[in-house]
């Protein structure tokens, strides 16, 4: 049993967990985030996304005791009034919405390195997540809706 | 799962490979996990590197570029000085899988997997990269035109831990291509991926998702044209291919799209060597 | 799954023949192979225990014969084989032919044969998931190690022996002639033309190979242990 | 006021709870909590067809956390033959009992502390098998000697297949037939004809949600919560599986994160239910993505057709031969048969048809009802037919089709007419949208251009029955009572939208509740794109019940009668006076927070087939009619296919929400390129051996259609609310077809099995070479 401290939304959690135990099952169970979710326990379909000091994560395939210390922010961490947030719904990019923070994390951490990424750019970064309802159309339009807004600030 | 082992020196990383039974390095996870929950490893030890310092580092230099092993494949696109010395490796880790995955996988990790289908082996094998291997024996340099031996073989001793890549700076003026084709999704694995380099004199290839293992072929250039050497291309590679048929295709298909990911990177590789 | 394949051994038929009478060459010859009965004149059983690269696999296994054909260039002999291992959750069920047959080319001095196997395997349960490139790529791995210690339980020369494990290089041809993806013909039991002898020397021998395909299933366990 | 509007029919009001949806907000079935329950995992065959012998499970059971290991023997010891369920079948015990008939069937069922050790203590169990022999395709079923079940069982519901009952020595459970005239006369009479074997493998639904069940014992009633389409549905069979009268079960909901068919009728549930009852303990079972691939599929479907025309070019005959592999367990499979076997022969004017439909157990895990219902596999025959002729006569097979489309009033081969179904309206929309007239650049290289269209017609499900009950609360909000499931295509918002129509209210102001079927009344299922419709039909009736009611209450208050008075906006108007919703019912009560109540009922009605002809004069309560026009290029080196346009059009009456309308036609495109292209779920003689998201192909981002352009026409239902009719299915029956007629326009080459992988277009390349 390993003590360890995780940032979660900026909320500070002292957690016990097993080496074996995953970061999405601390964070579901533990934290309380459970807009972290399982989809296909390999790493291909990105619902389980979080950020890890800005960095996307599977964190269905990522040890829990690794991420000691470690920022991490969710779907639940990120403000309404966001701008990728506020594109998502502004957009519709939802539909029944299970993968979509997935998406909203993976689109936060893409405007943070490129702040003005081309449809390819969009594309690329997208490709590893998985939306069965087929709202990719309104993902992406609103990925580049939430960098034009960005800019105009 | 096996025991976690957290050294936090190299030396006690190795000292543990060396007294553990059943140990395996652990090192960004991906294809480890995967295994675990299928079922199928039956590793007793872990040993994992992220508390060792210093296997994170890129060393650049006019020669090339040291990568130590727990780099990960998004640093590998994304360092500006790795896009500029090897820009065919940057591209062939631009490839792998998705951004999520190339996050954690590692530089260490991903060669020692020594997967057929992987694209960075690749660019690797083109470009004349050196592994080094520790163990408490020492460090050998394994090159990795000799590194991958077999179907997820490499020349890896059970001890040894990949402790750094070496690849050598690209040639200037040489012209580069990495080329995939997938033949389900367009995200799925790889179907044949080509990563061809160009200099004055010679043209090497690296082949993955073709045969068992990565392979690289080469063959003089001088005085062909284009076409001449797309020809010498298909040639040379052609006793390389040795395809295993699956739900992505048959041998005959894989041999063709084998050839048409050939000639693509050769044609791009060969104009840009021409107008670099 | 269907594999098929076949490989010369640097032997005569009649030499190749006694040495499937003998369940201790067979024992030796099969990768893996640990034991190996002869229940009674259908049925066999046997033991596959692999240890490579730490990983230790266990299947028991059972072979029955279904029927023996004599042809005009060799015999032939068809049988189902099943196993089983609980630790991995995974059965294997193989119905196989078997051929044996002189050398018609290559050799000029005429003692070889050709061994020539058509396996139709079903691989069930958490083995079976892993899909197929791993097993056919590990068959002909298997293929070969069993082609090369029955080459040299036949005898033959040890430079022989050695020169399969060239010749079998990727891509390389040669001695191991890889048939994959070939659909297995037909085989009509001939009744009337069964030599018991013979029928236990085939049917160890059909054994041999279906055993064989078996091990591939230990041997891919081992492809994980290296995964990294 | 617009933006009133906006919230009612034909406004484009976003969903309920976007903003929760985005940052999942919206808690699942997985997210609650079980506390002290038992997780449950299961121990699975590892043999295709075999008689189950001893079942070990010491080894499990002495595992520290492990509570029980249970067998099908023992649940069929306190269960007995109510351990089979199924919706056309009582043919699937919820644990396997003497036989196993895939490879993946639950045989044990461990009961743990927790999930780890549940799952480890079920690879520990073994079990001893008798194997019987396999039968792993269509072609084994339907001329081999091995059978899956040793006699049919048809449930106890329907009673069109009562003469099933017992039937021994035979795979097919269920044969449909259609005779309308003389098909194989007028094929040989006629002046052209072509065939096809055509091939739409097993698919699997894969939502990102996985299934959950959670069941537990409360005073003597068994409760669940769980990922279900059909809540009703699973309180039946729960009250059958253990013999409890209905008021003593209970199936509460959460919104599903996606289903598309995979989460309906007997899933986990049974199971759930089964081991909740007899243990006594709460337990929670969760399917890991492998495990989910092994609950449903969609069936695999061979097609043996064709389509002949005189020399006028007139259709005079369609014959089809329909074998639906439904694996191991019928589950809905015989429905699907009669369903989508009778419109075969298309959507199209055709004097003769005759039709064979069959739905065929094989050893393989069990299919079930998947987006289209059969129907994409059956429009995978008559699309691609279609353009072969109309290549064949030298038509144009955009013309020729608009030609033979069924109009307004024409009956169709299966005897009902049509209304509300207009092919036509559909395939001009898409045919303008790709520009069909208008010149293509082929190509002469590598790379080829081709366009494609396909037609598709389904008959909704029927007859169902949907009720609604309202609370109208006394501060102008309402709460309405349905048991409709919302699974991402909307349904909550546009109910909402319907009665904020009719009671001229701010329809998010009503509040949908979740099914739970202690409290919201009974719907057949949530499924075939049945709710706008039928569920919409209740919810309009429920709140023009309400309306009336308040109209009542302002007559009387107003002292004129109901007919002088009018609800508005503004409240209740009449006899000069205006009165706000909110002080009528204070009036009325004296009380605030008071609640009207109103319910009501649809309930559609259908003729049965006749037995010898198959035919109905109202087979279905409406028709979906659906096209789509694909413009692609085709890399005649690698195979690959990219689709550069893509319009898909979808009559759906009257969209109550026209951006929920397109999104579910884009959405539904997106998954039918995936079957187009790749997406199939590969069997090694049983063995399922791509059965993760590594390999099991899915459309991610990169496969989208360079363009992707949804087109909603309308053509209102007479009996429609507002003339609504659903659309989940509309967009995705054409696809698959639309591009391998494109395919065909671009390379020549006719591929009658999908999907078109690379490899499958380089192959018949070099075959037409």
């Amino acid at each position: 049993m390993n003590r360890i401290t995780l940032t979660v939304n900026g909320v500070r959690h002292f957690v016990d967990v097993e080496d074996e135990t995953l970061l999405l099952d601390v964070l579901r169970d533990t934290a309380g985030t459970t807009s972290v979710r399982e989809g296909c326990g390999v790493g291909a379909c990105g619902a389980c996304t979080v950020l890890a000091g800005g960095t996307s994560v599977s964190s269905c395939l990522a040890l829990a005791v690794r991420y000691d210390g470690a920022e991490l922010t969710t779907a639940e961490g990120l403000d309404e009034n966001d701008d990728v947030v506020s594109s998502f719904v502004d957009c519709n990019a939802a539909q029944c919405g299970y993968c979509i923070p997935g998406f909203l994390l993976m689109s936060r951490e893409l405007l943070s390195e490129n702040p003005h990424p081309t449809g390819q750019e969009i594309t690329d970064h997208l490709e590893g997540n998985i939306c069965r309802c087929g709202t990719y159309p309104e993902i992406h339009r609103a990925v580049a809706a939430a960098a034009e807004r960005r800019a105009i600030r | 799962m096996p025991f976690l082992h957290r050294p936090t020196t190299l030396a006690e990383a190795v000292d543990l490979l060396s007294i553990l039974d059943n140990a395996m390095v652990y090192g960004g996870g991906t294809a480890i996990q995967i295994l675990v929950k299928q079922g199928i490893l039956h590793a007793d030890n872990f040993v994992d590197l992220a508390l060792v310092p210093g296997l994170r580092d890129i060393e650049a230099g006019p020669q090339g570029v040291r990568v130590g092993p727990m780099v990960s494949l998004r640093r590998m696109e994304t360092d500006e000085r790795v896009r500029a010395t090897v820009p065919l490796a940057a591209a062939a880790y631009h490839h792998v899988a998705n951004p999520r995955v190339r996050n954690t996988a590692s530089v260490g990790g991903n060669i020692a997997h020594g997967d057929y289908r992987l694209d960075p082996p690749t660019a690797l094998l083109v470009l004349g990269a050196t592994v080094e291997a520790t163990s408490v024996r020492g460090t050998r340099e394994i090159p990795v035109r000799e590194f991958f031996t077999g179907f997820q073989q490499t020349a890896l001793e059970p001890d040894e831990l990949v402790s750094a890549i070496r690849i050598p700076a690209q040639p200037a003026g040489s012209g580069h291509r990495f080329e995939k084709n997938s033949s389900l999704g367009e995200n799925d694995w790889p179907c044949a991926s080509a990563a061809v380099l160009v200099t004055g004199h010679e043209v090497h290839i690296g082949l993955g998702a073709v045969a068992p293992t990565p392979r690289h072929v080469t063959f003089d250039a001088r005085g062909l044209d284009d076409q001449q050497a797309v020809d010498a291309a298909l040639e040379a590679a052609e006793p390389a291919l040795d395809p295993i048929p699956d739900v992505r295709g048959g041998v005959a298909y894989k041999r063709a799209l084998a050839r048409v990911t050939i000639e693509d990177a050769v044609r791009a590789a060969w104009k840009e060597h021409r107008n670099g | 799954m269907k594999l098929a394949s076949e490989f010369s051994v640097p032997a005569a038929p009649e030499k190749v023949f006694p040495l499937f009478f003998d369940p201790e060459t067979m024992r030796g010859c099969i990768p893996g192979c640990e034991r190996l009965v002869r229940e009674d004149e259908q049925t066999y059983r046997g033991t596959l225990v692999n240890e490579i690269a730490h990983v230790r696999f266990s299947a028991g296994f059972a072979a029955v014969i279904s029927s023996v054909t004599d042809q005009p260039d060799g015999k032939a002999v068809a049988a189902v084989l099943s196993g089983e291992d609980r630790r991995l959750g995974s059965s294997i069920k193989i119905d196989a032919r078997l051929t044996v047959r002189p050398d018609g080319e290559g050799d000029s001095s005429g003692d070889s044969s050709v061994v020539g196997y058509e396996m139709d395997m079903a691989l069930w349960g958490k083995l079976g998931r892993l899909g197929e490139p791993i097993i056919r790529r590990r068959s002909r791995e298997v293929e070969l190690e069993f082609a090369k210690a029955l080459a040299a339980a036949c005898g033959a020369p040890l430079d022989r022996v050695e020169a399969m494990d060239s010749a079998a290089k990727p891509a390389g041809g040669g001695t191991l002639r890889r048939l994959a993806g070939a659909r297995p013909a037909a085989t009509a039991p001939a009744a009337g033309q069964r030599d018991p002898v013979v029928e236990l020397a085939v049917a160890t021998q059909r054994l041999a190979v279906v055993a064989t395909a078996v091990s591939l299933v230990s041997l891919l366990v081992a492809v994980f242990r290296r995964g990294r | 006021m617009a933006e009133l509007r906006e919230g009612w029919v034909g406004g484009r009001r976003a969903r309920f709870d976007t903003a929760g949806r985005v940052r999942g907000l919206v808690s699942h079935v997985g997210d609650q909590p079980v506390g002290a329950g038992a997780h449950v995992a299961v121990h699975r065959s590892t043999q295709p067809h075999a008689r189950i012998g001893a079942v070990h499970t010491a080894d499990a059971l002495a595992m520290p956390g492990v509570y029980a290991v249970v067998t099908g023997a023992e649940l069929h010891k306190q269960l007995g033959d109510r351990l089979f369920t199924g919706p056309a079948f009582a043919d699937q015990p919820a644990l396997a009992y003497e036989k196993v008939r895939y490879v993946g069937e639950p045989v044990a069922a461990v009961l743990a502390a927790d999930l780890a050790t549940a799952r480890a203590a079920a690879d520990a169990v073994y079990v001893d098998y008798e194997e019987l022999p396999p039968v792993y395709d269509l072609a084994d079923a339907l001329t081999g000697t091995a059978f899956v079940h040793e006699e049919l069982k048809p449930s106890a519901v329907f009673g069109d297949l009562r003469h099933l009952h017992g039937v021994r020595d035979t795979n097919v459970n269920y044969t449909y037939r259609l005779r309308h005239g003389d098909a194989q006369a007028a094929r040989d009479a006629g002046a052209h004809t072509v065939t096809g074997e055509f091939w739409a493998p097993p698919t699997h639904h894969v939502p990102i949600e996985l299934p959950c069940t959670i069941a537990w014992v409360d005073a003597g009633r068994l409760e669940m919560l769980t990922t279900t389409q059909t809540p009703s549905y699973v309180r039946q069979t729960i009250s059958d599986l253990l013999g409890l009268p209905l008021s003593r079960v209970r199936v509460t909901t959460r919104p599903l994160g996606g289903s598309f068919g995979a989460k309906m009728y007997d899933r986990l549930e049974p199971l759930a239910a089964a081991l909740a009852w007899t243990t006594g303990r709460k337990v929670r079972i969760v399917a890991s993505r492998e495990e989910a691939f092994l609950l449903t599929t969609r069936h695999g479907a061979a097609v043996t057709s064709s389509l002949t025309a005189d020399g006028e070019g007139n259709l005079v005959s369609a014959i089809a031969d329909v074998r639906y592999d439904t694996g191991a367990y019928a589950d809905v499979g015989p429905r699907i048969t009669g369903k989508s076997g009778m419109v075969a022969p298309g959507p199209y004017r055709i004097a003769n048809a005759s039709v064979l439909s069959r739905c065929v157990y094989t050893n393989k895990p069990s299919a079930g009802p998947f987006r289209g219902f059969g129907v994409p596999q059956v429009t995978w025959s008559h699309e691609s037919l279609i353009d072969e002729l109309a290549h064949e006569l030298g038509e144009d097979p955009y013309a020729f089709r608009r030609r033979h489309l069924l109009r307004e009033g024409d009956e169709a081969p299966m005897g009902t007419r049509m209304h509300s179904a207009d092919f036509v309206g559909c395939l001009d929309a898409v045919a303008n949208a790709i520009d069909w007239f208008s010149p293509l650049d082929r190509g002469t290289g590598r790379i080829r251009r081709g366009r494609g269209v396909a037609v598709g017609v389904k008959a909704v499900l029927t007859p169902t029955i949907a009720n609604a009950v309202l609370q109208f609360n006394q501060d102008a909000s309402a709460t309405l009572l349905i048991s409709t499931i919302d699974m991402g295509q909307g349904s909550d918002t546009i109910m909402a939208q319907v009665a904020a129509d009719v009671l001229r209210m701010d329809s998010t102001r009503i509040h949908v509740v979740r099914a739970d079927t202690d409290a919201t009344p009974y719907d057949t299922i949530t499924a075939g794109s049945r709710s706008t419709y039928h569920t919409g039909n209740a919810v309009r009736r429920v709140a023009e019940a309400m309306r009336d009611k308040l109209i009542g209450l302002a007559a009387d208050r107003f002292g004129v009668p109901a007919s002088d008075v009018e609800l508005t906006e503004a409240g209740l108007r009449g006899g000069g006076q205006v009165v706000p919703v909110t002080e009528l019912i204070l009036g009325h009560f004296g009380a605030r927070g008071a609640t009207l109540t109103t319910e009501a009922n649809y309930t559609s009605k259908w003729v049965p087939y006749d037995k010898e002809t198959g035919r109905s004069a109202k087979v279905t309560e409406h028709w979906f009619a659906g096209a789509v026009g694909v413009e692609l290029a085709v890399d005649t080196a690698t195979g690959r296919v990219r689709i550069e346009h893509l319009a898909v059009a979808g009559d759906v009456g009257k969209a109550i929400n026209p951006r929920l309308v397109e999104q579910q036609l884009t959405g539904a495109a997106i998954m039918g390129i995936g079957h187009a292209l790749f997406d199939q779920l590969v069997l090694d003689q049983g063995q399922l051996i791509n059965g993760t998201l590594l390999d099991y192909q899915l459309p991610s981002v990169r496969d989208l259609p360079g363009r992707l352009t949804p087109i909603i026409v309308e053509s209102p239902h007479d009996d429609g609310p507002f003339g609504a009719k659903g659309v989940g299915e509309t967009g995705i029956l054409g696809v698959a077809p639309a591009v391998a007629n494109a395919v065909r326009d671009a390379i020549g080459v006719r591929i009658t099995r999908l999907p078109l992988t690379p490899e499958s277009i380089v192959t018949a390349l070099e075959g037409n070479a």
